[in-house]
């Protein structure tokens, strides 16, 4: 009853685990899948191993928290050996990546193509290109040439995973889409935020900012969803909040196809996907709905 | 309102266990110099629901440039003090020494499992080495207090870095001490001297803490006298609150954040990495 | 101990009621007045009337609401009558006014600027000049022409209240500092998001989409200060999610020399004001700081 | 789980005041036809802490197209039960009136401060206009409940429009009806009716809801006669959660949907605009 597919791969469930949760190990990510998801977003890693930022790296703030991790990875060739052990007979396994410009983006790609069903591209990365702080998924034209190139380099379904830290995220949407992604995952963390230690004066964060993440951002990502949705003809995961499983009716009738779930992680644990799974299996039952497939989009009338 | 507790006033509407994840910025309220490279620092705390630590918990110490976690060392809920150990060891540590009654740090937590303490009428063989000792003494003065018989193997590299070894005695437990150069009781690693106590003495339970290069062997021969018990590990931390991955061990992807710190010895058995390797913060994996 | 001063104007404390709540009336204006605020800001009124969004017009979300209440707005001519009865004397009375271009903003100032202390630009609403459905907030040169005009009609100081729901945030405030504004408020309400009802599939509001309130929005405000501050130099005055007195040395920290206080009004009532402005003082009082002044700003270091 | 259910437990994160704050999405139970423009809607509810309606308070109906308040008519809290009483007055409340039983609407609330109920042993008089009878009733009947002497002036234009009269009277209240046609009861203005009542008989206290036209003249009379008690406006709402400042009235600044909708004698001298204007959406005034 929860089986579904997205960009023809085939799901148990709509549930995946977002990039950068409980995602730098196979272990962990079988965990997940042992849990109960029906994906598995691997953290976003790159070419070379960087180390992320000091901590403190995350704080909680109403609702939710704010991280600065600063996409600390160890490296593709490192991060193929953990690609490798992930237990894909459980569920799917899909690789986040990213890069400073497409050609990065593309040989990691190629490097890890083998070893997954998809390839989620994290395009809210600073970028080296042009001087100022903004990040890739922030400039329409820098998220065609970075999905494009990543189309070119491998044959597996290709999601581009966007900020919602823009003007207009329909035109990333639709950017993205003429360069031929699969889908779209929406939405990376809000913001940035940040948090002031009213003490020692402090940012909290070594990073001073941080991307805003769980519950407090639903209704923002909701909202993305749902324009994207009617921007675009491509199937969208939802991603940003979810707690229980009305959060992820709301995403589909948004217009999601599937949905990540990362933040609840810390007040639930792992064990959220085996819940979630059978309230949403339970929800169908009582509700005229046939299928997932039936209920994508339901708020569009 | 004061400004400290002031700082709590402002994060009250956060739920509870949000605003234990936020560093509370506090007052070094004692610092006590244990060895030339371990002091401990004391803290007042609001003793309340989750944020009272229980022994082998630790907590994040944020010194407004980075923040790392520390075992809590010393527990006493009446006067709403804790404390925690810190051995010099690199940029951060070195820094906490530096510091003086009075100065401020930011604490978030506790976090983590923590140490079975209901160990009534049990003969417990507790062990710690180097800074492991800081969880081991107050799992020590809490399983005592809970009427277990604890006895306290307290190993060093040398007789001046031997950690809380009268503090235990004081508290009724009996601690044999045991220095790598020989400089204060057995001569040798903490992993012989073991060996040797349960070869002779009968033990119901063991805990354990301290480099893993030494709870490796401890756990082989503990197992192999069917002594079963926990182990207390670390491994590189950021978040601390389960959500970033960065601390799971393998295979079975367990958070040392919030599964952890302390496993039992059939979950230590499903580590894996035990003993072998530990991930640095990129990731890469660092073997023993 | 709270006196300040913003644009010139002196404040009895630094704490203002925002624009949009409980400001339709000089009525619950005065309420607020005498609750303890320093300062409130009315209701943003446009020069002809408007009955803004059927209900639902709010709904409540993780750490706060979201809303669209449409800007309903009786006029100018009879706002004028509600603002003659604002009581002055105890504390400064702010105008938010909108209009569709810089013409209608700059003809609704010169109508009120001598019954009010200040005037504030609510750019954050729809405008009629291009066809897309952006807001004049959301475009640095739209935002430059509307604070031009009205700088060129009154002698009031004019605060421009910003969006935060741009790429870059510094760019627009570049611009309405450039354009001569004498202050800048931030943030107005996030998103917009949207919440839709897992039993029937509607969106809950009945513009479907609405600006989000309340405390979970403010790591995002203060961050929007922070970068404010850091690129401009002209005052700022910080609003999103205050719910307390820490929330408030926080927005000092970052750079506000004021703030505003919505949302909360909502669990804690008018009297938050006098509490607030209470907790602060013992704030400052057991702090190292002689002033407000001395606060603003402190978390740059 | 069932979906109704389910639907609280979607909400299960949100603290209470805020799940108060979303429609909760419910079937109507059952429809009463009161009279041919006035209709009751009852639906389950779950009786838990501020979800418990009390006489007076009102909820934010949605019918999916726009969303208005109603007063509680109707409360049985062992039940598990509650009421609106609906008259068809312009578009929102005729799409009310077309429903049928099993039918959705969504609720929130309830909200305002509601009618002092607690007047054991006092002679009360409760006086409802039209639908203004709806919240007349719960109070009435709660009243009752806690041993007060309620006597109830029941005003409609004719015969047909009386509500609740039956109802009250088999609650052991007495009812008196009057009618603008005469064609049941008193013949003329509930305002005249009251003033006959009051010079005849000693009332300690009065509850009135109805058009502000028949309350200003009827407070006019009960202040005349030094008859405390309370009295229940309407207001155009919007957020009816205290913050948009479209239903605050002068010169106070109330809010009607937090500190009303219910007022004391001594309260509604202050509010200026009693009986005299109300403000549409826009925040124009209209004259009455
Ligand atoms: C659960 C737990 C409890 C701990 N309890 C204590 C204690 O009670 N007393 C004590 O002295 N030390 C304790 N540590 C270790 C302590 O965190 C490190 O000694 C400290 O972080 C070193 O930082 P540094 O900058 O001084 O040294 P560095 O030179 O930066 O690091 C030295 C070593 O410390 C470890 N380390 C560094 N950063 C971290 C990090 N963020 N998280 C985990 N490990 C890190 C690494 O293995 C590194 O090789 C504990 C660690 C963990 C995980
Ligand atoms: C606290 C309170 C309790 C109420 N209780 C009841 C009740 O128990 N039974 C009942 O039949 N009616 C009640 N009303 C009035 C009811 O809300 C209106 O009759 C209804 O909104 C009319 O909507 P409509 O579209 O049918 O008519 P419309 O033609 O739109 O309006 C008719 C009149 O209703 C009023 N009204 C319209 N919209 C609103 C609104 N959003 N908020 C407040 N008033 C509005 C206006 O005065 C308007 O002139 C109550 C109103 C308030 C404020
Ligand atoms: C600690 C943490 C690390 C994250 N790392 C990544 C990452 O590496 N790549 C990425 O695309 N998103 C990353 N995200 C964003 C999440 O995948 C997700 O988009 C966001 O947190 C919103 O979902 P949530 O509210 O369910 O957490 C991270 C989020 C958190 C909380
Ligand atoms: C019900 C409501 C109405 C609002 N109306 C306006 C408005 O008319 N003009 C405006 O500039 N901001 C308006 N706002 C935004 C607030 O002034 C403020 O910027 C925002 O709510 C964030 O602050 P808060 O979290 O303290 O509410 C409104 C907000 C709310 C909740
Ligand atoms: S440190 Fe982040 S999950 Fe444990
Ligand atoms: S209806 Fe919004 S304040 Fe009362």
């Amino acid at each position: 009853m929860l089986k579904t597919n997205l960009c023809g791969v085939r799901l148990k469930n709509p549930l995946m685990l977002a990039a950068g949760v409980l995602g730098s190990h196979a272990s962990s990510l079988n965990w997940i899948l042992e849990s109960g998801a029906g994906a598995v977003v691997s953290k976003s890693f790159s070419k070379d191993p960087n180390d992320g930022y000091k901590n403190p790296t995350t704080v909680a703030v109403e609702g939710g928290i704010i991280n600065a991790i600063g996409l600390s990875s160890p490296g593709v060739e490192a991060f193929k050996e953990e690609l490798e052990d992930v237990n894909r007979v459980k569920g799917r396994s899909i690789a986040s990546i990213y890069g400073a410009n497409p050609e990065e983006f593309a040989y990691v790609a190629g490097k890890v193509e083998d070893l997954v069903d998809m390839i989620e591209l994290n395009v809210s990365c600073p970028h080296a290109m042009e001087g100022y702080g903004a990040s890739i998924g922030q400039n329409p034209k820098l998220t065609y040439d970075v999905v494009n190139a990543v189309k070119e380099a491998v044959d597996v379904p290709v999601l581009a995973k966007l900020t919602p830290n823009v003007t207009d995220i329909s035109e990333i949407a639709v950017s993205a889409e003429n360069a031929g992604a699969d889908g779209l995952t929406l939405i990376n963390s809000l913001g940035p935020g940040m948090k002031i230690d009213i003490v020692t004066g402090n940012p909290i964060l070594a990073n001073k900012f941080g991307g805003m993440s769980g519950p407090a951002i639903k209704p923002i990502a909701v909202r993305c969803v749902y324009d994207a949705y009617e921007a675009t003809d491509i199937p969208i995961v939802g991603v940003g909040g979810i707690r229980n499983y009305a959060d992820v009716v709301e995403f589909l009738y948004a217009g999601a196809s599937a949905v990540q779930i990362g933040t609840s992680i810390m007040y639930e644990g792992p064990e959220i996907f085996g819940r979630i799974s059978s309230d949403l299996e339970e929800f169908i039952e009582d509700s005229e709905f046939d299928s997932i497939k039936d209920m994508v989009g339901f708020g569009h009338k | 309102m004061v400004i400290n507790d002031g700082h709590s006033v402002g994060l009250s509407f956060l739920r509870f266990g949000d605003r234990m994840n936020v560093p509370q910025v506090i007052e070094i309220k004692k610092i006590i110099e244990e060895t030339p490279t371990i002091k401990t620092f004391i803290f007042d705390w609001t003793m309340v629901g989750e944020n009272i630590p229980t022994p082998g918990q630790f907590v994040m110490v944020w010194n407004f440039k980075d923040e790392k976690p520390m075992s809590v060392s010393y527990i006493d809920v009446h006067k709403g003090e804790f404390g925690i150990t810190v051995k010099k060891v690199g940029p951060f540590t070195e820094d906490l020494h530096s510091l003086k009654e009075g100065d401020k740090l930011g604490i978030r937590g506790p976090y983590g499992n923590g140490f079975d303490t209901n160990l009534k009428g049990m003969r417990v063989l507790a062990i710690g080495g180097g800074v492991g000792m800081a969880p081991i003494a107050s799992f020590t003065e809490e399983a005592l207090r809970k009427k277990a018989i604890v006895d306290v193997v307290c190993a060093a590299q040398t007789k001046d870095e031997l950690l809380f070894d009268e503090r235990l005695k004081a508290r009724g437990a009996k601690v044999y001490t045991c220095t790598d150069d020989g400089s204060c009781g057995f001569k040798g690693f903490a992993t012989h001297r073991v060996l040797q106590l349960i070869e002779h003495k009968e033990y119901d339970w063991a805990v354990v803490c301290g480099p893993e290069v030494m709870m490796r062997p401890l756990y082989g021969s503990l197992e192999a006298h069917m002594i079963e018990g926990e182990y207390s590990m670390e491994r590189y931390m950021k978040c601390a609150i389960g959500v970033c991955g960065q601390c799971c061990v393998d295979k079975t992807g367990w958070r040392i954040c919030a599964e952890g710190p302390v496993f039992s010895s059939d979950q230590v058995s499903e580590i894996v990495e035990f003993g072998k390797f530990h991930r640095t913060a990129s990731g890469l994996k660092e073997y023993f």
